[in-house]
């Protein structure tokens, strides 16, 4: 039978090998692998390439991988977030490295990536300091820039319902960056709310098809995401 | 000289019942409480909502609910949620009809600067580009000039630019302009300003619409001619 | 109040005028919009450049169109079927031109469309007669070829569930090219099995949201295609 | 020599448990049920199934529920629906496991032939070459030699290609062959054969390995040794 639960997130990422390139879903805090961000921290792996919509806040999770020096590289589309003080003093002392990307196309080139194509021409940036030094294209009378895929060895992602198949579902703003990223990397774990039964989940609504995860990890969240507020959270312990 | 609640008012009389509308952070947050009850108009936000309604009142916010500001948000009955792929296909795509921005300077021939700030340590750009390369009809709300009192509205921009020639309409605290091909057409002037007046404050030159009248805009919104 | 909907599919193929590019959904029976191209057939518009995944089976549908001299092109991957005679007598008097493409290629540049690229490299196809005379690339050390997006006047699709909105759901195996075609055509139409109000879908399951839908047309399935199986069938009338 | 269902219980033995599968048309269909009860795979059909279970029983058929073939099928517990491009995002970017397809050629270097038949008047490519392209291991289902007896495993292809280099093991009537970046390794023989008898049959040189054995099959899979 196909078991793909792990009973902690310290299992689920002690794969991560120093230098590896990780993907973490979530855009603010809805879909943000907390729990599996907080083992890695425990985890210790270091000099990773980060992929993440934004730098992190405060002080847990990828703010904190940040605070810890682990992080060699970060590419995203907003690290600017007046809470991102840990990524910030290490990018002005030039500690990481920062790749900028719009946000469409970042997540592009995830998808792009876990669909097997080679890179694509997209309108986004052309003419600006962020498309400076890339190949452009005339296509139907408009300046192109062309992308490429962006992969990763690992992809952390917090999802709604789980099956021991890997099935996902997200709740309302959790699908995200989190749908490409299960698709774009060799390794990926999902921690979620509910572990339901193979089937418990209709076929017309998996948001993410068990193909495409490793591991689900069944856990409360992130305490200080599941703190943020009181009502309609499912993310309490 | 119009509040920014009055920018916002002017904004939305401009957006049609049935358009698909995208609203970046500061004054195009507050459209959406500016609309006239019955009027049906889908917001989006780039992390994947069609369809937000107005925020929660306090202690009925959902954890996973917010917009692409990090603002916990409602949705409206006929709201969709997806993932980002297809949020940005419906921005890059040309599915949206307008988009409201913020701009730091908008340029004669409708190029926008809005994301990079002069000093700024951390450069970031977030879903900016992909709003102003992709939709239809750009919207861009500000204070028609700077803090220092300078222009906003340029014959070139100065800043790194987040687009080329995207801009169509300009709604500030003095008046509503047009980018055209022949340039920018002033349409309407904040109540109690002339067209003079809103060209002193303006580099490129404004062609005054035959029709350029002045804006009808509830009292409440309007604000004391500011210092500049 | 917002409504797309239409009361027929007469009305919601009006428009459609001679030489315009029209997409039609479905592969196989689940997903084809079938009482839309009856009534295509009936609008009598004709030059007609059709992409759809076949060319057609039987005598209704594709194939009566196919078979009343309407189509000037059909960009498709599986025209061979041996219930395509329609199709099979035009092409070989030389009367309909072919585009043939493979089947992901073919999803992916109606998706590219809809998605505002600019076209992309795959793969698929590289070094193989389908690819002749493309432009390709080596990528990662594999040879890619150019693929441009593929958008349309028109695109018809049969869904489940519809509201006034335009949202719209899939059963089963209907989902197919239906959620690309509505996002690439200017102007898209859905016939519907169910009309449901506005909210009567989970906004977690709306497969199509509304805004890439012009019009919705609640009708019973074409007859063909609501009398093959007896059972489990929502399209009866 | 082997049956057709012979030939699907030999592959059936190599796909393993937990693995993703996509079945071509012909005799890779008759492979799901050579799988012992309990042995999970999950297989996937293009046109957006994953998880198909076995046909359904005559008159429960439903309408919406088909294969890539246009056959009527089931789906197991834990199955998924899904658009097209998710479908071959599956194939392309290398997430199933196996494809087990027909050929009608095969060279000595994994070149596939199977989409174009000699004097076909209508030619037609669906989702095979995505397949061949995109899928990790490609496995082939073929009798040995053409009905005229000729061989269809080939030192080139003389057929247009479905996608050269692509065929990772071809299972035949008469043999189990490895294509290796050394050539092709005869593994196993049918019952019966001998490693000369399957090489008079086949253009290119083949390796025998030195484990090569006869085949494992149970004696109704078995079929009288053909014309060829």
């Amino acid at each position: 039978m196909i078991d793909k639960t792990l009973k902690t997130c310290a299992e689920a990422v002690s794969r991560v090998f120093d230098g590896a390139t990780v993907m973490l879903g979530g855009f603010g805090d809805p879909g943000l692998p907390g729990v599996l961000i907080e083992a890695l921290r425990e985890h210790g792996a270091k000099d990773l390439w980060v992929i993440h919509n934004g730098a992190g806040q405060g002080d847990y999770a990828l703010a904190g991988l940040m605070d810890d020096g682990r992080v060699r590289k970060l590419t995203c589309s907003f690290p600017s977030h007046p809470g991102n003080k840990a990524f910030a003093n290490r990018y002005m002392r030039g500690e990481i490295e920062l790749e900028l990307v719009p946000q469409g196309t970042l997540c592009e080139r995830i998808r792009a990536a876990g669909a097997g194509l080679g890179g694509f021409f997209t309108p986004t940036g052309a003419g600006t300091e962020l498309a400076a030094g890339k190949e452009t294209r005339m296509i139907n009378g408009r300046e192109h820039v062309f992308e490429m895929p962006l992969s990763a060895d690992f992809a952390f992602v917090r999802a709604y319902q789980g099956d021991r198949l890997g099935n996902l579902t997200y709740r309302m703003a959790m699908l995200n960056f989190n749908v490409p990223m299960c698709t774009a990397a060799k390794h990926v774990v999902a921690e979620i709310d509910e572990l339901v039964p193979a089937g418990g989940i209709d076929p017309q609504q998996v948001h993410t098809p068990g193909i495409f995860v490793d591991h689900v990890v069944h856990c409360a969240r992130h305490p200080v995401l599941a703190s943020k507020v009181n009502l309609q959270n499912p993310g309490r312990a | 000289m119009l509040s920014r609640h009055g920018i916002a008012y002017r904004v939305s009389i401009d957006l049609p019942e049935g358009s698909y509308v995208n609203l970046g952070i500061g004054i195009p947050n507050l459209i959406g409480d500016m609309l006239p009850p019955g009027k049906e108009i889908f917001f989006h936000s780039e992390n994947g909502i069609l369809g937000m309604g107005p925020a929660p009142p306090a202690g009925q916010e959902d954890i996973d609910l917010i917009n692409a500001g990090k603002q916990y948000v409602t949705v409206i009955p006929g709201a969709s949620f997806f993932d980002h792929p297809t949020s940005f296909s419906m921005i890059r795509g040309g599915h949206i009809d307008f988009c409201v921005l913020g701009a730091l300077q908008v340029a004669a021939n409708g190029d926008l600067a809005n994301w990079r700030t002069p000093g700024e340590k951390v450069p970031g750009v977030g879903g900016a580009m992909d709003l102003a390369f992709g939709v239809k009809n750009i919207f861009v709300t500000m204070t028609h000039v700077a803090k220092d009192g300078s222009p906003k509205i340029l014959n070139n921009c100065t800043l790194p630019l987040t687009a080329p020639r995207c801009v169509r309409r300009i709604f500030t605290d003095m008046a509503l302009i047009d980018v055209t091909p022949d340039g920018l057409v002033l349409r309407e002037v904040a109540p109690g300003l002339t067209p003079e007046q809103v060209q002193a404050k303006t580099e490129p030159r404004l062609t005054v619409a035959a029709d350029c009248r002045e804006m009808t805009i509830p009292e409440k919104y309007r604000a004391a001619r500011g210092a500049g």
